[in-house]
């Protein structure tokens, strides 16, 4: 990740890492979540679901940021992000920290 | 007569497929064709099906009572109506989209897979005119040249060249199939 | 041509991808999934919006009902896991009118389409502004009557075609924020399913007002609407209100007409007070008690 | 269940047949009425308005009766008695909701005040006109209870018993009053609460994630919950399952709608009320209900003095039909006599179910025959030189 | 002939427009005698239905002239009428508001005795100008029924305008069921004197409320294309020589010079 | 008169019912429709859309049925002939409006597509549950005519001749179609304007001060007048005298609604359409209408293969309804099959004019789907092996029922 400036408290910092959750067959492969996507994580695959759409994977899972813009712009619910498991525990202290 | 099922999701054009067939067959083949729908409050991606009766008199019952043929664009479509099916009747189905169970009777299946072929010729959306020129070369409910005929009616004057490039791929891949058939050596 | 090659199976790099439970399960039918909407329909997004809400507004949702009407939207009741509705063309805003008086303590949401609401329903609508119903009305215009197949609706730009006007649109559209706020909303915004947050935070704010809210949700049809008017499919759509939704808070709602394929104004217009139906009935309520001394 | 004492006015009181109903409405334990005002039936939402803050009960003024019968289903599922009140054309414009109504399953229960009609008619006028209407006036297969008083204590009587049956078969319930009952003023004696029975509503009690809103009960009725508690149910006016979720095929329909004729079907013989009067040796019967009763009655006496053996068969419940008793009396006498304020509705049923054993003589009038018998004493007298049994209705050619 | 009829007399008459030409739906009972002295072609319309039923009337024969005349503010026909404007129907649309406030500027009416209200008594009532002119309406006034000149010059002005023109007439008494004459006039002058005129005034600014007087006035006037404005340009545009123009032949659209169309 | 050559799109076609049905009104001088879109009848309205404009015909979709219908009331008035389109719920907000057009005398037609009820119902499958609904919904008495067409040709014929009708009689005529036949794509072949008969309006041609628009021609209809000529007309939905005037007692209700109950009445010959099918010497009819006679078809031939003596009734016109018909097959035949999409309703009509001799067998079906035909074949056998006299109405147990009923069946989604 780049910054424009060092921030003072970089080390106290971690960037959020997401994990995307597909629902493959519920996908109508609209594409709203690739294109969206700040990050590219995702892309369309070429495989069919059981409805004959091509839903998307998850192209570049490292680079989640956990923003969760994927799961809001899913009219199907077929997609959700969590927060990798490591990183949760990371994060607690920061947010103690910022209090 | 011949009682023909077309199945599969809304926006495969599985009702634009019993109209192409029927009025082929009832305005240039000359025979009577009764063309009957059902579809689901979906407008893509619904269980759809049509149904149409062929016959060379004047259709008086005009819904399936054993199915000749079953043309399958879904799986849902298949499961449905594969038991319509009569023991000598025919089954066409898209490869990538149906995974058929072992066919009761002396039932012929044909595959072929339409929606990948209509995906290289540029729209998804002739599939179903790609397994119309498949079943034209495959049975003899309607006529070769009817067909040509009967398909720039149906389609937008814009779609008209895109769909028989679309109908000719389904009809030789289809005569192909026959020959290959008949002559599995080659 | 080339050869067709096999479908690509398990390309997924995470196989456990495909498990879990959704965040907004707990709201929705899932058992009802998938929904009938077609691919790049923008009705799922504003349900998402909703539900988000739900959870972000922290309100009771066993004391809450969601009414529908009839068309594509109309089946958004059935896909949301509160006290819910499917009721008949148009009368969604007349049938939550009679559970909120009779029962104050529900919060009534409305949820439909432009033509339930706007077209068939638009008297209710009206009248129950004026009258300042306490409910939330959710109304998502995707410019065309879809589920009957693309017929044009009071909400189809001019010019724009529709299989009920194939010669393109000859009825000026509503502005359905003026329109809401002439007859006495008190609260009105407009977004588009883009803008999913901003959505989010205008549904929480307007569950969270005593009196008749109007939140317009501009959506795109993928499969009528921009396929008759050749604008290719729901993501274009999207592009489009990316490319072309200004965003000015507090408008005038005169200017809020949306031509074919002019620019989009989004944004809160209009939060205001006004005392509601349900205030106006007990106030009565006591002068004709206090008249009687009953008090 | 006995009804709640704040809405009954226990004593003898002189009310009009629509004071009377909106009497009889709070005493059934309404507590919501959506109504859109139109004549003759305003004096019934104006004395419901009037002692409504007393007895806690709501109201609201829609702005069509489309609205008016949609608010009342919606204030139905919070739990409250529910009623519109109406007449022809407000009724014509519910009928989509009525539609809703039965769909929904959802008790409540209309009034209507029925006028002259069709169109705009003669609003202030007494008629009959809407009484195939009420049975058949929406789209799709359904059927409904409707109750046809003739005083305005019947009116008071059997509006408490339209709530009841409402509820208890959770359907819509009508009754069929008319623009004479509504002005009608008689004394109404009017019960203790205590004396007054209600049918409670069914709930059910099960767990909240364990409700299914359309499982019916073996009389196909199914219990029902209220907004606000929990349940998180979901139900359409779509061809629904248990659940209530929409699916669209016709076993689907067979299973959602043929219960709906039949949970009435099946219990026609519970629901039905009839009043007889001299059946047992009569030739020839007169078939009424509502106000025309009042002058069928008249007639049967003056001609039973007169030496002719006249019955009277009043219906207080028009819809289900009573067919299985007519059937019977057809076999027994001679001739029906139908006396209506319409030109032929209910006369045909009357006619169906006289199964060409016995002739069947229409009267229709205007308003002015509840005071009138006379053309009722002539078709008694015409019945007289009947002998043998004619295909078809008789109409009683009589100037106008 | 009374009041409001002998207005509609003079608002034709100065208009210039020939009698036979015009129609009036309407769900207020006119006397036959007020339509034969008026001259017009009079229907007595389901409640509620005056705009659809102008609507049908005008299209099957672009040649008249249609005023409905609506009673009870809109409570029915409030669908009709925004619809109505919206598509800028060549309708003027007179809406007889009968409504009973209680209060006006603070004072007491002398008599609530109407009991066909539209609303309940703890209702507020629609700013009927505002609700036009945000959907659409050409014109829009308002007046009380003894503002006679006023409103007959209205009725003269915006009988003619291309587009769906409003006039609320505040005129206690008329509804489904009473005649257009029935006014309660004691109710009706109460109304006279605690009105304003303001014209022009922003519509916004119009409601009706209890504690201020009535404003009255002209409020609105501006050009829309009409329905078949538009339609004939659209569908001229997309169908090209085939198409022959609906109502084009109308005598009165000439002389007016009418509105250009297009969109 | 014959049809403009300009408004007929003479031809071969292979199109559904609703679009023939759109088609026929152009053909038989429908000048203006109406529209509210509702599945399954909006193809009818397109079709007009498509073509109306070409030949000077106007089209309006408006903001509600109730808006539609007095559009089209309306419109009529102005000179013109008029229709609108609607399906189940739609027809129920019109029931109003169909009184009030009916007390005008206004000659207007009405296409209902039928689909399952009741409320919303199955969209987009099949039902006849309107048919009562047709006759009896509006407030008031009233008659009219309607008609139940079987196959997209006859929706193109039908049509036409509703038009006709409602122009001769004075009175709105239905079209009672359904989902099937309207959804059902058939060849339909269009003739020459110059084969398609058509009734003109029939106007007033007097001096203007002397017309009474409701006074009646011997055959109890009145002349019509059009708004713009001078007439000054006074036309009220309250009761009205011949002047149009409105009045208020009792003897002209009995008067004048009687009329407009006659006037169908005592022309029901002239109106009735029926198609009869070996009656003559038949132990059994099976009486059907619509889509269902369609199905009836091969129920019949199954039972004439199983050896029984089956005619068929078909009831192109339902309303009015052929009473002396019924009657007069009653005394030859030992029963009477009625298979309808609906639980019941035209079936009791049957009933009652069955005058007891003869017994009526009902094959009910829900809606969303046609009868098996075996069902009505083997009603037909229970009827023709039932000697006994059985009062009212045998609802047969169709498989379907025994099926969701009786056998353990679970819904599928």
């Amino acid at each position: 990740m780049k910054f424009w400036r060092k921030p003072l408290d970089l080390d106290k910092i971690t960037v959020p890492h997401g994990e995307v959750h597909i629902f493959k067959d519920r996908c109508k492969g609209c594409a709203f979540c690739v294109e969206y996507c700040p990050k590219d994580v995702l892309d369309m695959s070429e495989e069919f679901n059981i409805k004959g759409y091509h839903p998307p994977y998850v192209k570049n899972p490292d680079d989640c940021l956990e923003c969760h813009l994927c799961e809001m712009l899913c009219p199907e619910f077929a997609i959700f992000v969590t927060l990798k498991e490591e990183e949760k525990s990371a994060k607690v202290p920061i947010n103690k920290g910022e209090k | 007569m011949a009682e023909i099922r077309f199945a599969g999701y809304g926006g495969q054009g599985i009702i634009r497929s019993g109209i192409i067939v029927g009025k082929a067959a009832s305005i240039y083949d000359n025979k009577h064709g009764t063309m009957s729908q059902s579809f689901g409050p979906e407008a893509r991606g619904g269980a759809c099906s049509s149904q149409l009766v062929v016959s060379d008199s004047k259709v008086l019952y005009p819904y399936i009572t054993v199915a000749d043929i079953l043309v399958a664009m879904s799986q849902a479509g298949y499961d449905k109506f594969e038991a319509e099916l009569g023991d000598d009747g025919l089954l066409i189905f898209d490869e990538d989209l149906v995974e058929p169970k072992s066919p009761h009777g002396n039932i012929k299946t044909f595959a072929i897979p339409a929606t990948r072929f209509a995906e290289q010729l540029g729209k998804k959306i002739v599939a179903n005119v790609v397994i119309l020129g498949f079943f034209t070369a495959i049975t003899d409910v309607v006529s070769y040249e009817a067909m040509k005929k009967a398909i720039p009616d149906s389609v937008p004057e814009k779609a008209i060249d895109l769909n028989m490039k679309a109908f000719e791929h389904g009809y030789n891949f289809g005569l192909e199939l026959l020959k290959k058939q008949k002559d599995p050596q080659k | 041509m080339e050869e067709p090659t096999k479908a690509i199976k398990e390309i997924h790099p995470d196989p456990s991808a495909t498990s879990g439970v959704h965040p907004m399960e707990n709201l929705l039918r899932m058992e009802r999934m998938p929904h009938i909407w077609c691919p790049t329909c923008g009705i799922g997004l504003a349900v998402t919006a909703f539900t988000a809400a739900l959870t972000k507004a922290n309100i009771d949702t066993n004391k809450m009902s969601i009414v529908s009407g009839i068309g594509c939207t109309g089946r958004v009741a059935g896909y949301v896991k509160l006290d819910s509705f499917h009721t008949t063309h148009g009368r969604p805003i007349a049938f939550g009118t009679g559970i909120r008086v009779a029962n104050p303590g529900i919060k009534v949401v409305v949820f439909s389409g432009d033509g339930d609401l706007i077209a068939i329903g638009g008297n209710h609508f009206i009248h129950a502004a004026r009258r300042n119903i306490d409910m939330l009305v959710i109304c998502v215009n995707n410019f065309i009557y879809a589920m009957t197949g693309g017929q044009v609706a009071p909400t189809t730009p001019l010019a724009a075609y529709a299989t009920t006007s194939p010669y393109g649109c000859v009825e000026p559209p509503f502005n359905i924020p003026y329109i809401a706020d002439s007859a006495g909303a008190v609260y009105v915004a407009r977004w588009t399913t883009l803008h999913v947050r901003r959505l989010t935070n205008s549904i929480t704010e307007a569950l969270q007002k005593t009196g008749f809210s109007v939140v317009e949700v501009i959506s795109p049809c993928g499969m009528y609407y921009s396929r008759i008017n050749r604008l290719g499919d729901g993501l274009d759509m999207m592009r489009f209100y990316h490319d072309n939704v200004e965003i000015r808070n507090g408008e005038d709602t005169k200017n809020l007409d949306i031509g074919f394929q002019t620019k989009i104004i989004c944004g809160k217009f209009v939060d205001r007070e006004r005392p509601s139906y349900m205030e106006r009935y007990n106030q009565w309520l006591s002068e004709v008690k206090g008249a009687r001394g009953e008090g | 269940m006995k009804a709640d004492p704040k809405g009954v006015l226990t004593g003898s009181h002189n009310l009009s047949g629509n004071q009377a109903c909106a009497e009889g409405a709070l005493a059934a334990g309404c507590r919501f009425l959506g109504l859109y005002p139109i004549m003759p039936a305003l004096e019934v939402s104006e004395r419901f308005l009037e002692r409504a803050p007393r007895v806690g009960a709501t109201f609201i003024q829609m702005e069509d009766e489309i609205s008016a019968l949609a608010a009342v289903l919606g204030a139905s599922w919070t739990g409250k008695r529910s009623m519109t009140v109406t007449s022809g054309p407000g009724l014509s414009l519910m009928m989509e909701h009525l539609g809703l109504g039965v769909m929904l399953e959802t008790p409540c229960v209309i009034i209507d005040i029925q006028s002259v009609g069709p169109g705009l008619g003669l609003p202030t006028r007494a008629a009959q006109g809407d009484i195939m209407q009420s049975r058949w006036g929406s789209h799709g297969d359904y059927e409904i209870v409707v109750f046809a008083p003739s005083s305005p204590q019947e009116m008071f009587d059997y509006v408490i018993k339209a709530f009841n049956l409402s509820e208890r078969y959770r359907i819509p319930v009508a009754v069929m009053s008319d623009a004479y009952l509504a002005r009608l003023q008689e004394n109404v004696v009017i019960p203790p609460a205590e004396e007054i029975d209600i049918e409670p509503r069914r709930y059910f009690k099960g767990e909240t994630d364990k409700y299914l809103p359309f499982k019916r009960d073996k009389d196909f009725v199914p219990p029902m919950v209220k907004i606000g508690d929990g349940y998180r149910f979901h139900v359409t006016g779509l061809t629904h399952d248990d659940r209530g979720y929409p699916i669209m095929n016709e076993e689907c329909q067979e299973y959602n709608v043929h219960p709906l004729v039949k949970k009435i079907r099946d219990y026609t013989d519970e629901i039905i009320e009839v009043q007889e009067t001299g059946i047992d040796d009569a030739e020839v019967v007169i078939i009424s209900y509502g106000t025309t009763a009042r002058a069928a009655l008249k007639a049967m006496e003056q001609a039973r003095s007169a030496g002719i053996k006249v019955g009277s068969l009043k219906l207080a419940t028009v819809w289900p039909f009573p067919e299985k008793r007519i059937f019977e009396l057809a076999k027994k006498v001679k001739a029906f006599i139908v006396p209506e304020m319409n030109f032929g509705q209910l006369v045909f049923e009357v006619e169906r179910c006289s199964i060409g054993k016995a002739n069947v003589l229409f009267i229709s009038h205007g308003e002015k025959g509840v005071e009138n018998i006379d053309d009722i004493l002539s078709a008694i007298r015409q019945t007289q030189q009947m002998n043998e049994v004619k295909k078809c209705i008789i109409e009683l050619k009589k100037g106008v | 002939m009374n009041l409001i009829t002998s207005i509609f007399n003079k608002g034709i008459e100065t208009s210039g427009i020939e009698r036979k030409r015009i129609s009036i739906p309407s769900d207020i009972p006119f006397s036959p005698e007020v339509i034969e002295k008026l001259g017009v072609d009079y229907f007595h319309t389901a409640r509620g239905r005056a705009i659809p039923f102008g609507t049908g009337l005008k299209l099957g024969n672009p040649d008249l002239r249609v005023m409905p005349v609506t009673g009870d503010l809109m409570t029915l026909g409030g669908n009709h009428f925004v619809h109505g404007v919206r598509r800028n129907m060549e309708l003027l649309v007179i809406c007889v508001n009968n409504f009973i406030y209680k209060k006006i500027d603070g004072k007491t009416a002398p008599s609530t005795a109407n009991k066909f209200s539209p609303y309940s008594t703890f209702e507020e009532p629609f700013n009927f100008p505002h609700l036009g002119n945000s959907c659409g309406a050409v014109y829009t006034a308002r007046w009380t029924a003894l503002h006679a000149e006023e409103l007959a010059a209205s009725i003269a002005e915006a009988i003619t305008k291309p587009g769906l023109a409003v006039i609320e007439i505040i005129a206690p008494g008329p509804n489904y069921y009473t005649d257009i004459d029935d006014i309660d006039e004691n109710l009706l002058k109460f109304y006279f004197d605690n009105s304003i005129i303001k014209n022009d005034t922003n519509p916004r600014e119009v409601g009706i409320t209890p504690e201020d007087k009535i404003i009255v006035g002209r409020f609105t006037d501006k050009k829309r294309p009409t329905f078949i404005d538009v339609y004939n340009v659209q569908l001229g545009k997309t169908i090209g020589e085939k198409f022959t123009p609906y109502g084009v032949t109308q005598t009165e659209k000439k002389k007016s010079g009418g509105s250009d169309g297009g969109n | 008169m014959k049809a403009n050559p300009k408004h007929v799109l003479t031809g071969v076609y292979y199109i559904d019912g609703d679009v023939a049905s759109g088609y026929g009104a152009m053909a038989a001088g429908c000048r203006f429709i109406a529209g509210y879109p509702i599945t399954p009848s909006t193809e009818a309205f397109e079709a007009f859309c498509r073509w109306g404009p070409q030949v000077g015909a106007m089209f309006i979709q408006m903001e509600d049925e109730l808006g539609s219908i007095s559009a089209v009331v309306g419109a009529v008035w102005s000179g013109i002939k008029s229709m609108t389109i609607t399906s189940g719920p739609g027809y129920s907000l019109m029931m109003e409006t169909i009184g009030y057009g009916a007390m005008l005398e206004t000659p207007f037609v009405l296409l209902n597509i039928q689909r399952g009820g009741p409320s919303t119902g199955v969209p987009t499958k099949t039902g006849q549950a309107d048919m009562m609904q047709s006759r009896w919904g509006s407030h008031g008495d009233y008659e009219l005519i309607a008609f139940a067409p079987e196959s997209p040709q006859e929706m193109f014929d039908y049509t036409i001749r509703a038009f006709n009708l409602a122009e001769k009689y004075r009175c709105p005529v239905m079209i009672m179609s359904d989902e099937c036949v309207g959804h059902m794509t058939e060849k339909v072949v269009i003739p020459e304007a110059d084969k398609i008969d058509i009734e003109p309006r029939r106007f007033y041609t007097g001096p203007p001060e002397q017309y009474l628009p409701f006074k009646p021609d011997p055959d109890l209809v009145p002349k019509m007048a059009k708004a713009g000529d001078g007439f000054k007309l006074y036309i009220t939905g309250l009761l009205h005298d011949e002047k149009g005037h409105p009045v208020s007692n009792e003897e002209y209700s009995m008067k004048y609604v009687k009329r407009l109950v006659d006037k169908i009445r005592l022309n029901k010959d002239k109106i009735i359409e029926l198609k009869e099918e070996n009656t003559e010497d038949a132990d059994i009819v099976v009486v059907s209408y619509g889509i269902s006679s369609r199905v009836a078809v091969k129920g019949v031939e199954i039972a004439r293969q199983r050896g029984i003596k089956v005619g068929a009734l078909r009831l192109v016109t339902v309303w009015p309804f052929p009473d002396e018909k019924i009657a007069e097959l009653a005394k030859k035949t030992k029963a009477f099959v009625v298979p309808e999409i609906n639980y019941g309703q035209v079936v009791f009509d049957v009933a009652r004019c069955v005058h007891g001799q003869s017994n009526i067998v009902l094959v009910p079906h829900g809606g969303a789907g046609v009868h098996n035909p075996a069902d009505i074949a083997d009603a037909i056998e229970y009827a023709a092996k039932t000697d006994k006299q059985i009062e009212g109405v045998v609802e047969f147990k169709t498989r379907l029922e025994k099926l969701v009923f009786e056998g353990g069946f679970k819904l599928k989604e």
